[in-house]
């Protein structure tokens, strides 16, 4: 068969010239001056569509947001290159008036667009009003709710006239992830609607633009801009990659396969298994701690959020027993194996909060105790992320730190010791009795709990559920894990769902204050059973003392220190009435490889901003990154 | 006399299978030995599954596995070539295939491709060994068809646009363009009924003597031999119990199994039902020992269950083999 | 019977139109039925990670509402729908608004199709010449060989075969590219670089769907040829020393064409849904990705339209073999 | 019917090894019954050992023994793919034979209904089906679902043979001997499309289990019921593959292979014995 023959010289001189060019991804560009970086998004359906202001119309962690916008704050979820505040284009923080009626924001001079204009308060003004005027856009709802009027005395202060007392307004353009976005006045002016204005390519603010992209939505090549210096994070020096690409690398096997091939310089988020395999075979590669468990625990609270207005969660004993007869060792092998940083309260343990929340309340956690109707109990076992690191210690050695104080930062402190024999009197308590080794519920009928998790969207959570059901049902509860693949969202907010793996709370991380999430749990926004419950108060839990709470927040200063005892106080409340059984902080396995770039945040020697690349805070990144030769 | 067109000698052709180590022999051919004359037509004769049709492969090496030949040769002496069939090459039997032998099959109703025009028919199987340009070929394909009486337009049809009658004339048309030396038909008027039946004899045999042909002619039916063949052959079992004219065989029988296939012709007047053969015919996997036919013979004695009756002279060119041929009752 | 033709032509166009419209319709219900919502999607990827008030949702929702359309009730939008089909608009998208869904398709039917026919045929050719020879040649090693292993490639579930493909060609042996149709930062230019560049990201799509593919078209040419073999009108062509090649080509393969070419046919119509898995695991553009993440979304204007085109792409094939089948089996007769 | 079953055995070593075959999957799926595990409880045993006398297939990386495991999963599965293909094929062939045979508005009636089920795409409508059952979708009604969806494609082939069919001259033969319509497709022409039935049998099967492979690597599925494709749903989320634990999709691969293998030959031999022309020739002498 000579046929074959020629097939098989066909093949090997086909790859012979493939292997030269699979190596190199890219087209054009050299290598060492560019950075790729995963775009969590995927591929972008619109590709096309760079007019961030209009919802949904296009990509936004595409490098957009990152390397072409910019406002007037930003809080890091970490430490910050120069504080966890920066006063980027405004020029210091937000003035209020006492009764938090008026905001006034100074703005920072000499930074231009990218096509030469010069950023003023025109462009603010501009952006406001036009959002004021326009339904839909992305910020219209938030703007049209709080502003009543807007002004610029001149050219470099703007002042928000408020509908209402809010001390929060300036929340609204403080990018924590993301935040209102300034527009430019003298493009979109001339652009008509601005809904459906594509606004390709973006004149942008960022040190960055737009270099060329695929129609198809597969990748995003941002180039340096050569007049960077009049951009706001030229404060911090010159950033590092001439060129960043924001691609689609695929399923996480793929991305592990494309930084072996140092192909992709940072993975924003692959399985922990990806991370180990990456952590074991390529010298390059890293995480956010040195070692295990690697990855960035985000300012998000992953937690067991049990939909209050069903009646079977409606008793506090019922929602305490669930969370005692959590193993949270369990949860942590079988979710992060191990790589988990964990968190018995409603605060994500990262950023700020462990030094603000999980230390002082160390102490008062010891001494909690819940009353069984037959005894008192002390459900808090302090030693558990201990326990943690020691039982990973014997086949990972030294990667496990061994001081309590970094066993605290990556695995977190203490957590609720399993304890089925409180959990059943509790149970019972609550009226509801075992038969057999079922459980039933007061009017007779099984105790059935389904737990819905993302799936595919959050492997990893959908892990934890699935050990979590595994421990009810060893109880004698009928548990089972739903995955609500692609219907999360409208179930989520539907509350069409008993119990679910999501998280309701989610901070700043480098700022202590706690309204961003706490504000929506005011009674105020609970929906009616059926109806979408705006986010992010998913359990749909009320509690007068907790509106209590929410209503001082309100009239407190961001930075006033009182802030901290009210953040405490709900601290304690959802301790006492376990609302949620928080578990953890969503870690995030974002792997940096080093082979072209070096200066890449880290836990220990360089904690200045969030690595996770998604994050519109990666813009500081940019600035600390260096070739690496 | 020159040569046989036809010797077929000790020709033994058996199925042979094997599943899990079990060796099966179907003794289909057992040492056969005939010769077919220039220009006469041969019959072959026997009920079914008797070996008419393994015979027939055998002669024109169209075996295929489990079929295997054991012994024996089959030789054609065609006017300028000796060929043995068995042992010639691929590309040998290739060259004499239509050309010198050609074929009527059974059951003419699937003999033809059905998804191509006739005329490719005769393109694919006569082209090569007439040469000339397509369209001199055509012509003369049209002239072969209008002396056989058939109309040229048969060549554009589908097969299945053709009534059976029609499509086994085109069948025997295709099988005599190139004037073969040689034509082996295989029940070819088998599915057809009596009126159509009677017009491809009379086109058979009348192509015949133009060309002067020979013929091997299988049909289980025995009126059939009676008008078309010269000489007749019949079979049972695997081997040809009986060989003579036509006339001579149908006259005076000499095998018992013979005399029962003539027997069991309808004749005007008859009234009486015919007597049937009891038995089944021999499984030819395990056949019975010494003559085949003992177990369903009216005759059969010791030595018939012993011995394996030759195929000897009974009178002037008509052969049996059968140790009572002389008290075989004559119809 | 040539009378009866046009006669036979109008009935099966009125039944290709009967079954797009009821096609259409269903998938209208369907996409309809769904209980995602394409605003709360949006209100979702607006509000997820960043700063939120729970107040201005309530005011986002029903802006949104105005926006995408979504106002009247499903008998209006069922009417409006058909209003655009008819002049070959299927409106703004739901999750990209506004830009519409043609624009959308149109962006990722090109690779869809190319990545596609080009397999399928390939595919379908090589499956069917094996396939044919196998049956033929049945006694022949490196056939049943062949055989053997697209039988044992067959059923593996085309996810791993893809993905072994992309381990092998793409990390242990890295000479094939694994992710994308082109080089990124690449002008498409039609340059022979593009092309190149077109070509080499195309191999391991190809050739995954072609591993898997091969076994169907094989076993059941492989099948359809050792039946045909027994037929009556081979073994005469034999007798007359009609050559090999030709009886192959001619009688046995043409025979046994006449169905694989329906099944061609179909699975031609059906490449308008995409390569779900093969666009996931190469990073491939195409359709497939598209009608995923409209699904995901609740976007029913994408999925329909999606979903249109390819009923009418599968409608049309399954119509052009009917007319063509006379052509293809000249044993049934138009009726 | 018993008789032949054995004397296809001993004959036919195609038949036998394909029973063999599934026979031993079967086995296999049968020890679910006994498996020291239940199926969906997971570090049960230490995660991510390679296959040892103690773990004949190795354990998962959520600690769980492969092989009682894969137990389950191939009994999901086989169960899965033979509810399909039973309910598809009973749909293929009546809609097919009848449409065949009756021709004319019959036809065109059903055929208008099999090709509404052709054209419509399945990936869609089987995933709003998933959201619009939510928490209910199990593996059953998914096979109901795709039952439902997977006639068509066979009926139409089943329809052309039954065309051809009629114009031969049996069929004449039959009507005009006064045969009813049920006993002249039961009875000539189910033997000429019972080979095809049995083809598009395994390719049922075959497609089946795709499907819902595709359906679980995109998320599409009930993880509490494992299955082959819920098994490999799995090792994605903890990319098994880079991560080198290739048991944990080798094993079920390799049985899906066996099981498709098996159903073949089956497939294969049941045709000859089945088909005829095929028996004609093989007892013919």
């Amino acid at each position: 068969m000579r046929i074959w023959r020629y097939i098989a010289m066909f093949l090997f001189v086909g790859c012979l010239a493939g292997e030269a060019s699979a190596q190199n991804t890219i087209s054009n560009l050299p290598r060492k001056e560019t950075l790729i970086v995963e775009n969590p998004e995927g591929t972008i359906k619109n590709a096309g569509w760079f007019n961030i202001w209009a919802i949904n119309a296009g990509g936004q962690s595409t490098g957009l947001h990152q390397l072409g916008m910019d406002t007037f704050w930003y809080i890091d979820p970490q430490k910050g290159v120069d504080g966890v505040w920066d006063n980027s284009l405004a020029a210091d923080k937000p003035i209020y008036n006492a009764d938090f009626t008026e905001m006034t924001v100074k703005l920072r001079k000499g930074i231009f667009w990218s096509d030469g204009v010069e950023f003023s308060a025109a462009d603010v003004l501009y952006t406001i009003q036009t959002h004021m005027k326009t339904n839909g856009l992305r910020w219209s709802a938030p703007v049209q709710v709080n502003v009543a009027e807007v002004s610029a005395p001149d050219d470099s202060t703007v002042v928000f006239k408020l509908k209402k007392p809010n001390s929060r307004f300036h929340a609204l353009f403080t990018v924590r992830w993301n935040a209102m976005w300034m527009m430019p006045k003298h493009v979109f002016e001339k652009a008509g609607d601005p809904l459906k204005f594509a606004n390709d390519p973006p004149v942008t603010l960022g040190a960055y633009t737009l270099n060329s992209y695929d129609p198809n939505g597969k990748w995003f090549i941002w180039q340096k801009r050569p007049d960077w210096q009049r951009t706001t994070v030229a404060r911090f020096g010159e950033p590092g990659p001439k060129y960043v690409a924001y691609v689609d690398p695929g399923p996480p096997d793929k991305r592990v396969i494309a930084q072996m091939n140092h192909e992709l310089d940072i993975i924003h988020d692959v399985s922990p298994e990806g991370m180990f395999t990456l952590a074991k075979q390529s010298k390059t590669s890293h995480g956010w701690f040195k070692g295990f468990p690697y990855a960035h625990p985000d300012p998000t609270l992953p937690a067991v959020v049990l939909n209050a207005q069903n009646e079977m969660f409606k008793s506090r004993d019922v929602r305490w027993a669930l969370a005692l007869l959590i193993d949270i060792k369990a949860v942590s092998m079988a979710s992060y194996r191990g790589a988990a940083t964990i968190s018995a309260i409603g605060v994500p343990p990262t950023g700020s909060a462990p030094d603000v929340y999980h230390a002082p309340l160390e102490a008062w956690l010891k001494d909690f105790e819940i009353d069984t109707g037959k005894r008192k109990v002390k459900p808090y076992d302090p030693t558990i992320g201990k326990q943690i690191a020691d039982s990973l210690r014997p086949s990972l050695g030294e990667q496990i730190p061994s001081s309590a104080d970094e066993i605290a930062k990556s695995f977190g402190r203490g957590w609720w010791k399993p304890n089925p024999q409180a959990a059943q009197e509790l149970l019972e308590r609550a009226g509801y009795s075992k038969k057999g080794d079922k459980w039933f519920m007061p009017d007779g009928k099984p105790f059935s709990i389904k737990l819905m998790v993302e799936g595919e969207g959050r492997p990893v959570m959908t892990r934890a559920g699935s050990m979590i059901t595994q421990q009810w049902r060893q109880f004698g509860i009928d548990a089972s894990t739903v995955v609500a693949q692609g219907s999360m969202v409208d179930r989520r907010a539907a509350g069409d769902f008993e119990a679910m793996i999501t998280w309701s709370v989610e901070t700043w991380g480098g700022h202590p204050d706690l309204s961003f999430f706490l504000d929506s749990w005011h009674s105020q926004f609970v929906a009616q059973p059926g109806k979408p419950q705006p986010p992010r108060n998913w359990q749909r839990w009320t509690n007068p003392e907790l509106d209590k709470i929410i209503e001082q927040v309100r009239q407190t200063g961001f930075d006033d220190p009182k802030g901290l005892e009210l953040g405490r106080d709900y601290v304690k409340l959802v301790v006492r009435e376990m609302p949620t059984i928080p578990l953890m902080s969503y870690n995030v396995f974002t792997v940096m490889d080093d082979t072209y770039w070096t200066g890449y945040p880290n836990a220990a020697t360089a904690p200045y901003t969030d690595p996770v690349p998604n994050w519109a805070n990666t813009k500081y990144m940019m600035v600390k990154l260096k070739p690496k030769q | 006399m020159s040569a046989p067109v036809l010797e077929v000698s000790g020709l033994r052709a058996y199925y042979r299978t094997s599943a899990f180590g079990t060796r099966r022999e179907v003794r289909a051919v057992d040492d056969v030995d005939l010769r077919i004359e220039a220009g006469e037509i041969y019959g072959l004769a026997g009920e079914s599954s008797c070996g008419k049709t393994t015979l027939i492969k055998t002669i024109a090496n169209a075996i295929q596995p489990p079929l295997e030949v054991l012994a024996g040769s089959v030789v054609f002496n065609f006017r300028d070539q000796r060929i043995d069939m068995h042992g010639a090459s691929r590309e040998e039997l290739r060259d004499i295939r239509w050309k010198r032998l050609s074929y009527i099959m059974q059951g003419s109703m699937n003999v033809l491709n059905p998804v191509r025009r006739v005329r490719h028919a005769f393109v694919d199987f006569a082209f090569r060994h007439i040469g000339r340009s397509k369209a001199e070929f055509l012509d003369i394909v049209r002239a072969h068809l209008r002396r056989l009486h058939l109309e040229p337009d048969v060549l554009d049809a589908y097969p299945h646009q053709l009534s059976g009658g029609m499509r086994q004339r085109v069948t025997i048309a295709l099988a005599t363009v190139c004037r073969p030396e040689f034509i082996i038909a295989d029940e070819p008027t088998t599915a057809l009924d009596v009126v159509v039946q009677k017009g491809v004899l009379a086109m058979i045999h009348s192509v015949q003597r133009e060309m002067g042909s020979s013929v091997i002619f299988v049909t289980h039916d025995m009126a059939v031999h009676a008008n078309l063949t010269d000489r007749l052959g019949i079979m049972y079992g695997g081997r040809l119990v009986e060989e003579g004219r036509t006339a001579d065989v149908f006259r005076r029988p000499r095998h018992p199994y013979t005399a029962h296939l003539i027997a069991s012709l309808p004749r005007l007047g008859d009234a009486a039902p015919k007597e049937g053969l009891t038995g089944a015919p021999p499984n030819l996997a395990d056949p019975p020992p010494g003559c085949r036919f003992h177990p369903r013979c009216p005759l059969a004695s010791d030595i018939c269950r012993r011995e394996v009756p030759p195929m000897t002279e009974r009178a002037p060119g008509h052969r049996a083999a059968c140790f009572h041929s002389d008290q075989v009752s004559p119809p | 019977m040539i009378s009866g033709y046009p006669l036979y032509l109008l009935g099966r166009l009125g039944q290709f139109a009967l079954v797009v419209f009821i096609g259409i319709n269903i998938a209208f219900i369907v996409t309809h039925a769904t209980p995602i919502d394409p605003v709360e999607q949006s209100i979702a990827a607006a509000t997820q990670f960043g700063s939120t008030s729970p107040e201005a949702i309530a005011l986002m929702r029903q802006s949104l509402k105005e926006l995408y359309g979504l106002e009247g009730g499903l008998a209006e939008q069922y009417a409006s729908f058909w209003r655009r089909v008819a002049v070959g608009d299927f409106g703004p998208s739901l999750s990209a608004f506004p830009t519409p869904v043609s624009v959308l398709i149109g962006r990722a039917l090109p690779w869809t199709v190319s990545l596609l026919v080009v397999s399928t045929l390939l595919t379908w050719a090589l499956g069917n010449l094996l396939g044919g020879l196998a049956g033929y040649y049945a006694k022949n090693r490196t056939l049943r060989l062949a055989g053997l292993l697209a039988m044992a490639f067959h059923p593996i579930p085309y996810y791993i075969v893809a993905f072994l493909l992309l381990i092998v060609f793409g990390y242990l042996w890295p000479v094939l590219p694994i992710s994308g149709g082109y080089k990124m930062n690449m002008a498409r230019d039609w340059s022979w670089e593009f092309i190149g560049s077109l070509l080499i990201h195309g191999i391991l799509p190809v050739c995954s769907l072609a591993l898997v593919g091969l076994g169907g078209w094989f076993m059941g040419m492989r099948s359809l040829v050792s039946n045909i073999v027994t037929e009556d009108y081979v073994t005469y062509a034999e007798l007359g020393g009609v050559k090999r090649g030709r009886i192959l080509g001619s009688y046995v393969m043409r025979n046994a064409l006449v169905p694989q070419i329906t099944g061609l046919a179909m699975s031609l119509g059906a490449i308008f849904n995409g390569a779900i898995i093969t666009e996931q695991v190469f990073g491939y553009p195409g359709v497939g990705t598209l009608l995923v993440s409209a699904v995901h979304v609740g976007d029913y204007s994408l999925v329909l339209g999606i979903t249109t085109v390819s009923i009418v792409a599968v409608s049309l094939a399954v119509l052009l073999i009917d007319l063509l089948y006379p052509l293809l089996d000249p044993r049934v007769k138009a009726r | 019917m018993g008789r032949s079953f054995l004397d296809l055995l001993r004959l036919n070593r195609q038949f036998a090894a394909g029973v063999v075959l599934l026979s031993l999957v079967t086995l296999f799926a049968l020890l679910s019954f006994v498996s020291p595990y239940p199926p969906n409880d997971s570090f049960v045993v230490p995660p991510d050992l390679p296959p040892s006398w103690t773990n004949l297939m190795g354990t998962t990386s959520r600690g769980q023994d492969l092989f009682w495991l894969l137990t389950f999963a191939i009994r999901n599965t086989l169960l899965f793919g033979i509810t399909v293909a039973v309910i598809s094929r009973i749909l293929a062939l009546v809609i097919g034979l009848v449409a065949g045979y009756s021709g004319g508005l019959v036809d065109r009636a059903l055929m208008s209904i099999n090709d509404t089920f052709i054209v419509i795409p399945l990936f869609p409508i089987l995933v709003l089906f998933y959201f619009v059952m939510k928490d209910h979708m199990s593996w059953s009604l998914l096979a109901l679902m795709m039952a439902c969806l997977g006639w068509a494609y066979d009926a139409r082939l089943i329809r052309s043979v039954a065309l051809s069919l009629r114009t031969r001259e049996f069929t004449e033969t039959g009507i005009f001997s006064g045969m009813s319509m049920r006993r002249i497709l039961v009875e000539e022409h189910l033997p000429y499309v019972l080979p095809i039935v049995f083809s598009t049998t395994m390719n049922n099967i075959n497609w089946s289990i795709g499907f819902e492979v595709t359906l679980s690597v995109l998320g599409f599925t009930d993880i509490n019921t494992p299955t082959v494709g819920v098994l490999i749903y799995w090792a994605n989320q903890h990319t098994a593959l880079v991560a080198g634990i290739w048991w944990w999709i080798f094993f079920p691969v390799l049985l899906v292979i066996l099981t498709f293998i098996g159903l073949f030959l089956l497939a294969v031999s049941m045709n000859e014995h089945i088909d005829p022309r095929s028996r004609l020739g093989r007892s013919e002498g």
